[in-house]
C-alpha cells in the first residue's frame, strides 16, 4: 500500500476543519460541557497534525507530544469537569451565559 | 484515497454532530465516534500506539467522566436546560472567523510546501521497533523525553488534589478565627465617605 | 571743567553728604519705628533733622566750594553694583540749589506742621513720612547716576502716596494716593526705559559717562532718550497729559501739598531736564517737544485754575501752570531761567500753601473759597501772607515771581519760539486773574461760612473739602481743635516771606547778575536760529501790562465794592454757570478712565474667569473626560460573557494569522 | 558633605517625625524650625562645600549620585532654606506633626532638585518633589473660590499636569542619557554642547514642556492659582517663591550649555510665550477678588520677564533673572505669608469683604505693604533690581520690543498690588470683620529674613553676580 | 532539577502532614510554613545554579542564569503569595492549595527552564491547572465563576498554543528551539510562531487578550490573584524571552514579533484607561497589570541584551511592587475580602504607616521615584529608544501619565481628609506575615529604585 493515503496536507486540512469545529462550539455553545467537548475537539485536532507531521518527517517526538496533549487533556477535562459541577450545582441553568457576575 | 474521505467525512460529520448537538449526552457519543475514527486515522499514519492510546484513554475513561458529569448534574433535582442566551447569533461571527482560520492554514501550509524527511517509514508493519510502534515509541518516551514524561506525573497528581479541593469546597466554612473580628473586617466604612470623594 | 576723577565733580570723601543724605533717613526709621513712644516730641525730632541737615548743607556747600574753587561739584562714589553699575553722590551746584530748597523749605513745614497736625492720631507717622520724603528727594538730587535718580524718583513718589493717603480712612484721600502712585509708575517706567537705552549705549549709568558719550546716540535714539526721560518728568511734575494726579493730591493735609506738591517733589522734572541739559541741548526735537509740553501746561493750568472753588485746588492748578513755565524755560534751553523759577515758585508756592493751610485750619477744614470771604480782618496775619504770595506769583515788579517769570519769557523768545513766549504772557494774565480772585473771594466782602451751601451753588460737598472733616474719626476732628503754640505755624510763614519777596533779586541785572554767573560753567549755551532779545525793560513792562489786564477783570468781577456787597448771589450763578468743561478739567479723568482703567479691568475680568477657566483648563479638561469616556468604553466591552472574551480571543487571532499569513506569503 | 546633607537630612528627620506621638505638635514643628535654620546656616557658612559624587550606574548611560552647589543653585537653596525657615516659623497649621514632616520632605526634595548635578538624579528628584505638595494640598487645602473651586480639584490639576512634565523630563532624560552616555552632566563646563540635530529637537521638547509647565509659562499656566489659592499659607510661600522657579533652573543650567541650539531655534516662540504671560497674568490680577489669586497671576507675569531674560541669551539679563529669582522668591514668600496672616485673623481672601484692617493692624499692614511694595518693582528694593538688569538686558540683546512690552506690567503691578494693600488695609474700619489682635512679634520676627534680603540685594544684587553670576555668563557667552 | 523536585516533594510533605495535624490554626500554619520552607530551599538550590549554565534532559530542559533569574522570581512570587494571604482557603484546605500552589510554581519554573516545545505546553499546563482549582477556593460563588472563565478561556488559548506548536514542529521537524533557529522560514511557520504568540500573549494577557484577566483576577482569592498576577507573567515571560531572542530565524525574527510590540502598546493604553474606570481594587490592578506587562515586553523591543536585563529589572521591581500593594489590601481585607477603593477613605488618618505602604508601592507602579518602578521605567526608556524604538517610548510615557491618574486617585483617598465621627475602626489581620512581607517588600523596591543591579548572566539563552 503507498505510505500516505492521502496528501499531507489534506490531512492537516482535515484537522483544521476539526480545530475550528472546536473552537466554534467553544464560542457558540452554552452549555459548560459542550465547551469542554469542544476544547476535546481542539486538543484532538492538534494531535492529528501532530502525528501527521511526525510522519511527515519522520519523528515520532510527534507521537511523544500527541500523548502528553492527551495526558493534560485528561487532567483538563477532569478539573474542568469538577469546576463545573461546583459552579452549577447551585445554579437554576446549566449555562456559561449564568456565569456573568463579574462584568466591566 | 477514498478511504480518506470517507473518514475525513465520517470525522467532520460528527465533529459537527458534537457541537450541534441538542443534548450533551448525544454530544458525548458524537465525540465518541469521532475519537474512534480519529484512532483510525491514526493508525494510517503510522502512529498505532497512539491509536490504542487514543481509543483507551479519551473513549474509555474522559468521555465516562462526562457522562457522570452529565448524570450528577440532571440527576432529578432540576432539568437540565438552558437559560436566556444573552450573546445570540453569537455563533455568525464565530462561523465566519473559523472560516477565515481554515483557509489561513490551509493556504499557508499549501504555500509552505513542507517536502519533509527525504525516507518516510513505511506503513503499519506490525514489527515491534516500527516507526510508531510501542517500542518505538516507548524507547523515545524514556530516553529522549523522560522530564516531559514526568512532569506528566506531576499533572496528573494537580488534578487529582485539585478536583478533590473542589469537590471538598462543598461543606459550610466554618469561622477562621474570631467570628466577630471578622465580621468587622467584612463590613466596609461607611459609605458617606465615598460621597465626599469624587 | 572736568575733573579727571569725574567728569562732573572733585572725586573724595564727604562725611557731610553722608549726614546731609542719611539723617532724614535715621529720623524717618526712629520715628517709623518707636514714634508712638515720643509722644509729641516726634514733630521736634523730626524738624531737627531736617535743620541740621539744612545746616549741613550750608556748610557742605561751603567746604566744597573752598575745595573745588567755585564748586565744580564734589562727588563720593559708594558702591558697584557691576560694571558700569556704579552708585555715588554728586553734590554740584544743581544739587546744592536743590538741597538747600528741599532741606531749607522742609525744615520750615516740618516745623508748621508741629502746629497744624498738633494732636493728631498719627502725629509721629507723619513726621516719619515726611522725614522720609526728605530722604528720598535727596537721594534724588544728590545721585550721581540715572538708577540712583530712579531710586530717588521711586522713592518720592511713594513718599507722596503715604502722605496724600496719610489719613487712610478717607476713601477719596486713599484713591487720591493711588491714583498719583500709578501715574507716577509710569512716569518710573519712562525713565527706566531710558536708563536701559543708555546703558545699551554708553556702557554706564553715571551722568558723567553719559554726557560725555553723547556722540554715542544717533539723533533719533537720543530724541527716544529724552522723551523716555520726560515721560517721567511729566507724570511727576503734572504735565500734560499725566497732570490729572496733582489736584486729586490735595486730599493729603497742606503741609504736605506744600512740601511735596508745590515746592520740591513735582518739580524733579525741571531738576531732570536741568540735569540732563547736554542732552537736551543735543536734540532739538526734544527741546521743541517740552517746550510745547510746558507751554500747554502753563495755560490749562491756569484756565482751570479759573474754575476752581476749593482754595487748594486752584493752587494746585496754579501750580502745575507754574510747572508749566518751567518746564519750558528748560525746554527751550534756558536752564537758568527754569531753575531760578523753581527758586521762586518754591518760596511763594509755599507761602502760599502756608497761608491757605493757616485760614483751613482755623476754619476748621473748610475749603472751599465760597464759604470764606472777609477773612482780611480775622485772619490779618494770613491776608498779609497770601497777599506776598499773590503779588509774587503774578510777576509784580519787585517780586521774586517778576524775575523769574521775566527771565522764561524772554529767554523764550531769545530761542526763537515767538508762540511760547504768547502763552507764555498769556498764561500770566489769567494767573493774575485767578489768584486775584481767589485773594477777593477769600479775604473781602462778607463772611459766608455761616451761609447755607446750597444758596452758594456748593454742589459736590464731597468733593470740597467739607468732605475731609465729614470723613475725620473724632479724634481727628479734636486734634485740629488741638491747641498750639501759633507760632509754629505763623513763625515759618513769616520766614518765607522774606525769600517770596527777595530771593528773584539775584537774577536782576540780566546777563551780568550774579545768578547767570553762577551757571555759567554749568549749563551749556543753546543758540538757536531766528532768536530775538527783546530790551529786558519791554518785556517787564509787557507782562507787567498783562498782569494789570488781567488784575483789572478779577477786580471788576470780584474785588469792586458794589460786586461784594451781591456777593453770595453773584457766586451762586457764577457756580452754576461754570462751563462743564472746565468744572470736569477738560474731562482727562474721564478720557483715562475710559481708554484705560476701564479695558484693563474688563480684560483681567475676560482673561481671568473665560479664557482660563473655559479655554485653557477646558482643552485639559476635555482630554481628561476621553481618557475617562474610553475607560468606559472598554468597561462596557467587558460584558463578563466567557463566549463574547472567547470571540473576541478569536477575532485577535484571526488579526494575527492575517498578518503571519501576509508576511508568510511575501516568501 | 554638607550637600548630600541639606538633601537627605530634611527628608529623613521628615520621615522620623512620624514616629513621634500625633500630640507631639510643638515638638515637631521646633523640629522643623531647628532643620530649616540649620539648612540655612550651613548654606551661608559653607560656601564652598565641595561636591559630593558617588557612582550610580554604567549603563545604559552613565549616571551619579552627584550633589553640588552651582552657579545659580547655591542662592536658589540658600533662598530656599530662608523661606522655608519663615514659612514654618510664621503660621500654625493643624496636624503639625505631618504638616512637619511633609514640609521637610520638600525641603529636601526641593534641594535634590537644586543641587543634583546629575540629569538623572535631577528628574528623580524634580518627580519627588511632587508628592509632598499633593498630600499637603489634600491634607490642609483650604477651600478656593476659583472658577474650578472645590478641595482636590486643584490637587488633582497640580498634580497631572506637572506629572506630564515631569514625565516629559524622564523621556527626555532617558534619550539624553542614551545619545550623550552620561547624565552626569549638570555645571561640567567640559561636557560642552553634545546633543546632534537628530534627537536635540526632541530631547528639548521634552525637558522644554516640563520645565515650562512647573515654572508656568503662559498657556500650561491654568494648575497655578488653584493650586496657590488652595494650599496652606506655609506652603504656598515655599512652592511659589522656590518651586517655580525649577523649571526656570532648568532652562538655565540644563537648556543653554546643552541644548543651545535648540534654544535659539525655540527663541521666537518663547519670547511670544512669555510677553504673553507677562501681559497674560498682569491683566488677569487686576481684576481678581481673591487676595492669593491676584499674587497667583502676578507671580505668572513675573515669571514670564525672566523667560524672556534667559532667551535674549543676553549675560546682563542672566545676571538679571538670577537676582529676580531670589527676590521674586523673597518676596513672594513674604507676600503669601503676610496674607497668610490676613487670612488667618479675618477668615476671608475676598476683597470684596475685607477693608479698613490698617487702622488696627499696623504692623500687619506694614509687613503687606512692604512685601508689596518689593511685588510692585519699587526701586531701591530687590525686584527693581532684577527687572532693570533684564530688561537691560533685552533692549541690549536688541529686543527692542520685548524690553517695551517688559515695562507694560510694572505700571499695572502698581495697580493691583495697591489695590489689593489698600482695600485690605485702607478705608473706614469695617466691623463686620473678626477684630483680632495685631501681629505678635514673633510673627513679624518670621518675616525679618525675607525683607532682609529684599532690601540687601536691592542695594547690592552685586552680591549674587561677581561671585556666581561669571560661570553662567560664560556659558552663554560661548553660545552666542 | 533540584529545585523543582525539592519544591515537589515539599507539597507531598505538606499533604502528608496535613493528614496529621490537628485542626485550627495550627493545621494552617504548619502547612504554610512547610510550602514556604519548600520554596525557600528550591530557592536556595536554584541560586546555586547561576553561573554555570548545561542542558539537562537530553534538550529539554536548559540550566543558567537566565532560567535561575525566572525561576527566582517564581519562588519568591509564590513565597509572599504564602505569606500575605496566610495560605489559600480554609484551614483544612490550606494543606491542599498550597500543594497546588507549589506544583503551580514548579510549572513557572519549567516554563523559565524549557527549551522545547513541548516542555513549553507542559510547563504552561502545569502551571495553569493549579490556578484553575486555585480560582475556585473560596465561599464566594464568583471565585467559581472566575476558575470556570478562567478554565475554559485559558483551555481555548492553549488549543491554539498547541496548534502553533504542531505547524511549527510540522514546518521545521523538531520541537527544539536550538533547531528552530536554522528553520526555513515559511508561512507554515510564521503562522505557527504567530498562533504560539497568540497563546504566550494570552498567559500575559496582553490587549486584546487580556478580556479573562479583569474577571478571574477579581473572582479568585486575593492571595491567588496576587499569585497570577506576577508568577504566571514571569513564566509566560520568560517563554517569550527565550522565543524572541533565541528561538526565531534571525533574518526574520523582528517582522515575527513587530505584534508583540503592537500589543505591548495597546496594552499600555487600553490597561491604564480601562483602569481608569475600576472602583474594585483587585479589578483595577488586574487592569494596571496588564499595563505593566506592556512596559516589560516593550524592554524586549529590538531584542537587545539590555533590554532583557531591564525587563527582568522591571519584572522583580513589579513583582514586589504588586506583591506589596496585595499584602496591603490583604492586611486590611482580612485574606478574601473584596475592597472597594471606597473603603480606603481616610486610612492615612487611622492607619498612616499602611497608607505609606500602599502610597509607596502605587507611585512605584505610577513611575515615580524613589521606587524601583522610577529606576525601571527609565531603564526600559533608555534601552527602547536605544533599540531604535522611540514610539513605543513615547507610548509609554502616555500610558504611565493615565496611569498616574488611576494610582493617585486611590492615593487621593486614602489621604483626603475625612470626618473622623464617619470611619469606623479598622479591623486589620495581626499576623506578622503579611506585616512582614510589607515590609520587605517595600524594603526591596526602595533598595532596587536606589541600586539598579541587573543580573549580567542572562546570555546566550539556548546553548
Amino acid at each position: 500500500m503507498t505510505q500516505w493515503l492521502a496528501p499531507m496536507e489534506s490531512y492537516i486540512a482535515l484537522s483544521a476543519v476539526m480545530f475550528f469545529l472546536g473552537v466554534v462550539g467553544v464560542i457558540a455553545r452554552r452549555n459548560p460541557l459542550i465547551v469542554l467537548m469542544s476544547i476535546e475537539l481542539m486538543f484532538n485536532a492538534a494531535n492529528l497534525a501532530l502525528v501527521t507531521f511526525a510522519k511527515l518527517w519522520a519523528n515520532n517526538t510527534g507521537h511523544i507530544f500527541a500523548f502528553l496533549v492527551i495526558t493534560v487533556a485528561a487532567a483538563e477535562a477532569a478539573i474542568g469537569l469538577a469546576i463545573v459541577v461546583v459552579a452549577f450545582r447551585k445554579q437554576q441553568y446549566v449555562d456559561v451565559d449564568e456565569a456573568s457576575v463579574l462584568k466591566g | 484515497m477514498i478511504a480518506f474521505w470517507l473518514l475525513s467525512f465520517a470525522l467532520i460529520a460528527t465533529g459537527v454532530f458534537t457541537i450541534t448537538a441538542g443534548k450533551p449526552v448525544y454530544s458525548v457519543v458524537g465525540l465518541l465516534g469521532n475519537f474512534v475514527i480519529l484512532a483510525i486515522l491514526y493508525l494510517t499514519l503510522n502512529a498505532e500506539f497512539l491509536a490504542v492510546i487514543q481509543i483507551v484513554v479519551y473513549s474509555g475513561a474522559i468521555l465516562i467522566l462526562f457522562l457522570f458529569v452529565i448524570a450528577l448534574l440532571s440527576s432529578g433535582v432540576k432539568p437540565f436546560d438552558i437559560g436566556p442566551d444573552r450573546a445570540p447569533r453569537i455563533g455568525v461571527p464565530a462561523f465566519v472567523f473559523a472560516l477565515i482560520g481554515l483557509c489561513v492554514i490551509v493556504f499557508s501550509v499549501v504555500r509552505a510546501a513542507v517536502t519533509g524527511a527525504p525516507n518516510a517509514p513505511e506503513g503499519i508493519t506490525g514489527q515491534a521497533d516500527a516507526f510508531g510502534s510501542v517500542g518505538d515509541f516507548g524507547v523515545a518516551l524514556f530516553t529522549k523525553n523522560l522530564l516531559p514524561f514526568e512532569v506528566t506525573a506531576l499533572l496528573l497528581m494537580v488534578a487529582v488534589i485539585g478536583v478533590v479541593l473542589l469537590a471538598g469546597d462543598e461543606k459550610p466554612a466554618p469561622p477562621r478565627r474570631k467570628p466577630h473580628a471578622r465580621d468587622l473586617e467584612r463590613e466596609p466604612i461607611v459609605k458617606p465617605v465615598e460621597k465626599l470623594i469624587r | 571743567m572736568t575733573v579727571p576723577a569725574h567728569p562732573l565733580g572733585l572725586e573724595g570723601s564727604y562725611p557731610l553728604l553722608f549726614l546731609i543724605w542719611l539723617l532724614p533717613l535715621f529720623g524717618a526709621i526712629l520715628l517709623w519705628a518707636l514714634g508712638p513712644r515720643f509722644k509729641s516730641f516726634a514733630g521736634p525730632i523730626g524738624s531737627t533733622m531736617i535743620g541740621v541737615a539744612f545746616l549741613a548743607t550750608l556748610a557742605e556747600w561751603h567746604d566744597a566750594t573752598a575745595i573745588s574753587g567755585g564748586l565744580a561739584g564734589a562727588h563720593q562714589t559708594l558702591f558697584t553694583w557691576m560694571p558700569g553699575f556704579t552708585f555715588g553722590l554728586l553734590f554740584d551746584r544743581l544739587a546744592l540749589i536743590w538741597t538747600l530748597v528741599i532741606t531749607g523749605v522742609g525744615f520750615l513745614i516740618h516745623v508748621y506742621s508741629m502746629g497744624y497736625l498738633a494732636g493728631d492720631k498719627a502725629f509721629a507717622r507723619f513726621f516719619a513720612y515726611l522725614n522720609f520724603f526728605i530722604f528720598a528727594m535727596l537721594t534724588l538730587v544728590l545721585s550721581d547716576n540715572f538708577a540712583g535718580l530712579l531710586v530717588g524718583w521711586g522713592l518720592v513718589g511713594l513718599a507722596s502716596y503715604f502722605l496724600i493717603g496719610f489719613w487712610f480712612f478717607k476713601p477719596t484721600a486713599v484713591a487720591a494716593a493711588r491714583k498719583a502712585f500709578v501715574i507716577n509708575v509710569v512716569g518710573d517706567v519712562g525713565i527706566l526705559f531710558a536708563i536701559v537705552a543708555i546703558v545699551a549705549h554708553v556702557g554706564s549709568i553715571s551722568y558723567g559717562d553719559t554726557f560725555a558719550q553723547i556722540a554715542a546716540f544717533s539723533p533719533h535714539d537720543l530724541f527716544i532718550v529724552c522723551l523716555a526721560l520726560f515721560i517721567g518728568c511729566a507724570a511727576k511734575s503734572a504735565q500734560v497729559p499725566l497732570h490729572t494726579w496733582l489736584p486729586d493730591a490735595m486730599e493729603g493735609p497742606t503741609p504736605v501739598s506744600a512740601l511735596i506738591h508745590a515746592a520740591t517733589m513735582v518739580t524733579a522734572g525741571v531738576y531732570l531736564i536741568a540735569r540732563c541739559a547736554p542732552l537736551w541741548t543735543a536734540s532739538a526735537d526734544a527741546r521743541e517737544l517740552v517746550g510745547v509740553i510746558g507751554a500747554l501746561t502753563a495755560i490749562a493750568g491756569a484756565v482751570l485754575g479759573v474754575a476752581q472753588w476749593d482754595i487748594k485746588r486752584i493752587l494746585a492748578y496754579s501750580t502745575m501752570s507754574q510747572i508749566g513755565y518751567m518746564i519750558m524755560a528748560v525746554g527751550v534751553g534756558a536752564f537758568d531761567s527754569g531753575v531760578l523759577h523753581f527758586l521762586t515758585h518754591a518760596a511763594f508756592k509755599a507761602q502760599l500753601f502756608l497761608g491757605a493751610g493757616i485760614i483751613i485750619h482755623n476754619l476748621n477744614n473748610e475749603q472751599d473759597v465760597r464759604l470764606m470771604g472777609g477773612l482780611r480782618k480775622t485772619m490779618p496775619f494770613a491776608f498779609i501772607a497770601m497777599l506776598t504770595g499773590v503779588l509774587s506769583i503774578c510777576g509784580i515788579p519787585g517780586f521774586s515771581g517778576s524775575f523769574s517769570k521775566d527771565a522764561i519769557l524772554t529767554a523764550t523768545l531769545a530761542h526763537g519760539h515767538p508762540w511760547l513766549y504768547a502763552i507764555g504772557v498769556l498764561t500770566a494774565g489769567i494767573t493774575a486773574y485767578y489768584m486775584f480772585r481767589l485773594f477777593f473771594i477769600v479775604f473781602f466782602g462778607p463772611y459766608r461760612g455761616n451761609v447755607d451751601p446750597s444758596d452758594l451753588g456748593v454742589r459736590h460737598p464731597e468733593l470740597a473739602g467739607t468732605a475731609a472733616s465729614a470723613g475725620h474719626h473724632p479724634e481727628e476732628m479734636d486734634a485740629h481743635h488741638a491747641h498750639a503754640p501759633a507760632w509754629l505755624m505763623s513763625g515759618p510763614v513769616a520766614i518765607l516771606i522774606v525769600p517770596t519777596v527777595l530771593i528773584g533779586w539775584l537774577a536782576f541785572g540780566g546777563a551780568d547778575s550774579p545768578w547767570t554767573k553762577f551757571w555759567e560753567p554749568v549749563f551749556p549755551k543753546v543758540s538757536e536760529a531766528g532768536g530775538f532779545v527783546m530790551p529786558e525793560l519791554a518785556g517787564t513792562l509787557l507782562v507787567l501790562a498783562v498782569v494789570l489786564a488781567g488784575f483789572a477783570v478779577a477786580y471788576l468781577r470780584y474785588g469792586a465794592p458794589k460786586v461784594l456787597a451781591q456777593s453770595v448771589p453773584r457766586l451762586r450763578t457764577e457756580s452754576v454757570r461754570m462751563p462743564p468743561v472746565l468744572a470736569n478739567a477738560y474731562y482727562f479723568d474721564a478720557a483715562i478712565d475710559a481708554l484705560f482703567v476701564r479695558p484693563s479691568m474688563l480684560l483681567g475680568r475676560f482673561f481671568g474667569s473665560i479664557v482660563d477657566p473655559l479655554v485653557i483648563e477646558g482643552v485639559v479638561h476635555e482630554t481628561a473626560h476621553t481618557a475617562g469616556w474610553l475607560g468606559h468604553l472598554f468597561r462596557s466591552f467587558q460584558t463578563g460573557l466567557v463566549r463574547v472574551y472567547a470571540l473576541s480571543i478569536a477575532l485577535g487571532v484571526a488579526c494575527f494569522a492575517i498578518y503571519y499569513v501576509v508576511i508568510g506569503a511575501a516568501r | 558633605m554638607i550637600v548630600t546633607a541639606l538633601v537627605l537630612g530634611p527628608i529623613l528627620i521628615g520621615l522620623a517625625l512620624y514616629a513621634l506621638p500625633k500630640s507631639a505638635e510643638a515638638l515637631a514643628r521646633g523640629a522643623g524650625i531647628v532643620v530649616a535654620m540649620l539648612a540655612a546656616l550651613a548654606v551661608i557658612f559653607f560656601p564652598h562645600a565641595g561636591d559630593a559624587s558617588v557612582h550610580w550606574l554604567a549603563r545604559p548611560f552613565d549616571a551619579a549620585f552627584h550633589f553640588g552647589y552651582g552657579p545659580f543653585s547655591y542662592w536658589i537653596v540658600l533662598l530656599l532654606a530662608l523661606v522655608t525657615l519663615s514659612a514654618l516659623t510664621a503660621l500654625r497649621v493643624p496636624r503639625a506633626r505631618d504638616f512637619t514632616a511633609q514640609m521637610l520632605l520638600l525641603l529636601g526634595a526641593m534641594d535634590g532638585v537644586f543641587l543634583a548635578k546629575d540629569l538623572f538624579l535631577f528628574a528623580l528628584f524634580w518627580d519627588l518633589m511632587l508628592l509632598p505638595v499633593f498630600l499637603i494640598m489634600l491634607g490642609w487645602g483650604v477651600p478656593s473660590h476659583g472658577p474650578a473651586g472645590g478641595r482636590g480639584t486643584a490637587a488633582w490639576r497640580y498634580l497631572i499636569y506637572n506629572l506630564a512634565g515631569g514625565l516629559c523630563l524622564l523621556l527626555a532624560t532617558a534619550a539624553f542619557g542614551v545619545v550623550h552616555g552620561s547624565t552626569d552632566v549638570i555645571g561640567d563646563p567640559h561636557a560642552g554642547v553634545a546633543i546632534g540635530e537628530v534627537w536635540g529637537g526632541w530631547i528639548f521638547a521634552g525637558f522644554a514642556f516640563a520645565f515650562m509647565v512647573k515654572t508656568p509659562v503662559f498657556p500650561f499656566h491654568t494648575w497655578m492659582p488653584d493650586t496657590y489659592t488652595e494650599l496652606p499659607p506655609p506652603a504656598v510661600a515655599v512652592v511659589a517663591a522656590v518651586q517655580s522657579k525649577a523649571g526656570l533652573y532648568g532652562f538655565v543650567v540644563i537648556g543653554l550649555p546643552f541644548l543651545g541650539a535648540q534654544m535659539h531655534d525655540a527663541q521666537l516662540l518663547m519670547f511670544v510665550l512669555g510677553i504673553a504671560g507677562l501681559l497674560y497674568g498682569a491683566f488677569a490680577a487686576l481684576a481678581q477678588t481673591d487676595v492669593k489669586r491676584i499674587v497667583a497671576y502676578s507671580s505668572l507675569s513675573h515669571l514670564g520677564l525672566m523667560v524672556l531674560g534667559i532667551f535674549s541669551f543676553d549675560p546682563t539679563a542672566l545676571k538679571g533673572v538670577l537676582v529676580y529669582i531670589i527676590a521674586h522668591g523673597l518676596f513672594n514668600g513674604a507676600l503669601f505669608l503676610s496674607l497668610g496672616y490676613l487670612e488667618a485673623r479675618e477668615e476671608t481672601r475676598s476683597l470684596t469683604r475685607l477693608g479698613g484692617l490698617g487702622a488696627a493692624n499696623p504692623r500687619l499692614a506694614g509687613a503687606l505693604v512692604i512685601a508689596a511694595l518689593a511685588g510692585l518693582g519699587l526701586p531701591g528694593l530687590a525686584g527693581f533690581a532684577g527687572e532693570l538688569l533684564i530688561i537691560t538686558g533685552l533692549y541690549h540683546g536688541g529686543f527692542v520690543v520685548a524690553s517695551i512690552f517688559a515695562l507694560i506690567p510694572i505700571v499695572i503691578a502698581a495697580a493691583y498690588m495697591l489695590r489689593l494693600y489698600q482695600t485690605a488695609m485702607n478705608g473706614p474700619q469695617r466691623l463686620d470683620l473678626p477684630q483680632r489682635k495685631d501681629l505678635t512679634w514673633i510673627e513679624g520676627l518670621a518675616l525679618v529674613p525675607l525683607v532682609a534680603g529684599l532690601v540687601l540685594l536691592g542695594v547690592n544684587p552685586a552680591a549674587l553676580l561677581t561671585s556666581n553670576g561669571t560661570e553662567t555668563v560664560s556659558v552663554v557667552s560661548s553660545l552666542r | 532539577m533540584w529545585p523543582t523536585f525539592a519544591i515537589a516533594i515539599a507539597s507531598l510533605v505538606a499533604l502528608l502532614v496535613d493528614l496529621f495535624a490537628p485542626a485550627g490554626p495550627a493545621r494552617r500554619g504548619i502547612a504554610v510554613a512547610i510550602g514556604i520552607l519548600g520554596l525557600l530551599a528550591g530557592g536556595i538550590l536554584t541560586a546555586q545554579q547561576y553561573g554555570h549554565a548545561f542542558i539537562a534532559f537530553s534538550g529539554a530542559y536548559s540550566v543558567g542564569g537566565f532560567s535561575v533569574v525566572f525561576s527566582e522570581i517564581a519562588i519568591l512570587g509564590a513565597i509572599l503569595t504564602l505569606a500575605l494571604g496566610l495560605g489559600i482557603g480554609r484551614d483544612d484546605q490550606v494543606a491542599g492549595t498550597t500543594a497546588l500552589l507549589l506544583w503551580s510554581t514548579v510549572g513557572a519554573i519549567l516554563m523559565a527552564g524549557a527549551n522545547n516545545l513541548m516542555m513549553v505546553f507542559l510547563g504552561l499546563e502545569l502551571l495553569s491547572l493549579g490556578l484553575y482549582c486555585l480560582c475556585g477556593i473560596s465561599a464566594r460563588s464568583s471565585a467559581r465563576e472566575a476558575a470556570m472563565k478562567y478554565l475554559i478561556l485559558s483551555s481555548m488559548a492553549s488549543g491554539f498554543l498547541l496548534y502553533g506548536m504542531a505547524l511549527i514542529f510540522g514546518a521545521d521537524g523538531s520541537v527544539q528551539f536550538s533547531d528552530l533557529t536554522v528553520a526555513p522560514v515559511n508561512a507554515m511557520l510564521l503562522l505557527g510562531a504567530g498562533l504560539f504568540l497568540v497563546g504566550i500573549a494570552f498567559k500575559l494577557s496582553l490587549v486584546p487578550f487580556h478580556v479573562w484577566t479583569p474577571d478571574v483576577y477579581e473572582g479568585a482569592p486575593l492571595a491567588v490573584t496576587a499569585y497570577m498576577s506576577v508568577v504566571t507573567k514571569a513564566g509566560a515571560l520568560a517563554v517569550l524571552a527565550r522565543f524572541a531572542y533565541a528561538a526565531l530565524p534571525v533574518q526574520s525574527a523582528n517582522e515575527i514579533l513587530i505584534p508583540i510590540w503592537v500589543l505591548a502598546a495597546l496594552s499600555m493604553l487600553v490597561g491604564n484607561l480601562a483602569a481608569l474606570a475600576q472602583t474594585d481594587l483587585k479589578r483595577l490592578l488586574a487592569y494596571s497589570g496588564v499595563a505593566q506587562v506592556g512596559y516589560i515586553v516593550a524592554a524586549f523591543a529590538g531584542q537587545s541584551a539590555l533590554g532583557l536585563r531591564y525587563a527582568i529589572f522591571y519584572l522583580a521591581a513589579y513583582t514586589f511592587m504588586n506583591l506589596g500593594a496585595f499584602a496591603v489590601v490583604a492586611i486590611l481585607s482580612s485574606g478574601d475580602g473584596i475592597i472597594g477603593i471606597g473603603q480606603l477613605a481616610g486610612l492615612a488618618q487611622r492607619r498612616p504607616w499602611l497608607a505609606f505602604a500602599l502610597t509607596f508601592f502605587l507611585i512605584g507602579l505610577a513611575g515615580l521615584p524613589p521606587t524601583a518602578g522610577f529606576t525601571g521605567k527609565v531603564l526600559i526608556l533608555a534601552s527602547s529608544i536605544g533599540a531604535g524604538y522611540a514610539w513605543l517610548a513615547g507610548v509609554l510615557i502616555v500610558g504611565t501619565a493615565i496611569s498616574a491618574y488611576v494610582y493617585f486617585k486611590i492615593i487621593r483617598i486614602m489621604f483626603v481628609r475625612v470626618d473622623e465621627a464617619h470611619v469606623k475602626p479598622l479591623a486589620i489581620v495581626h499576623n506578622p506575615l503579611p506585616w512582614i512581607s510589607v515590609a520587605l517588600c517595600a524594603l526591596a523596591v526602595f533598595a532596587l529604585g536606589i541600586l539598579p543591579i541587573t543580573p549580567s548572566d542572562v546570555l546566550p539563552l539556548v546553548k
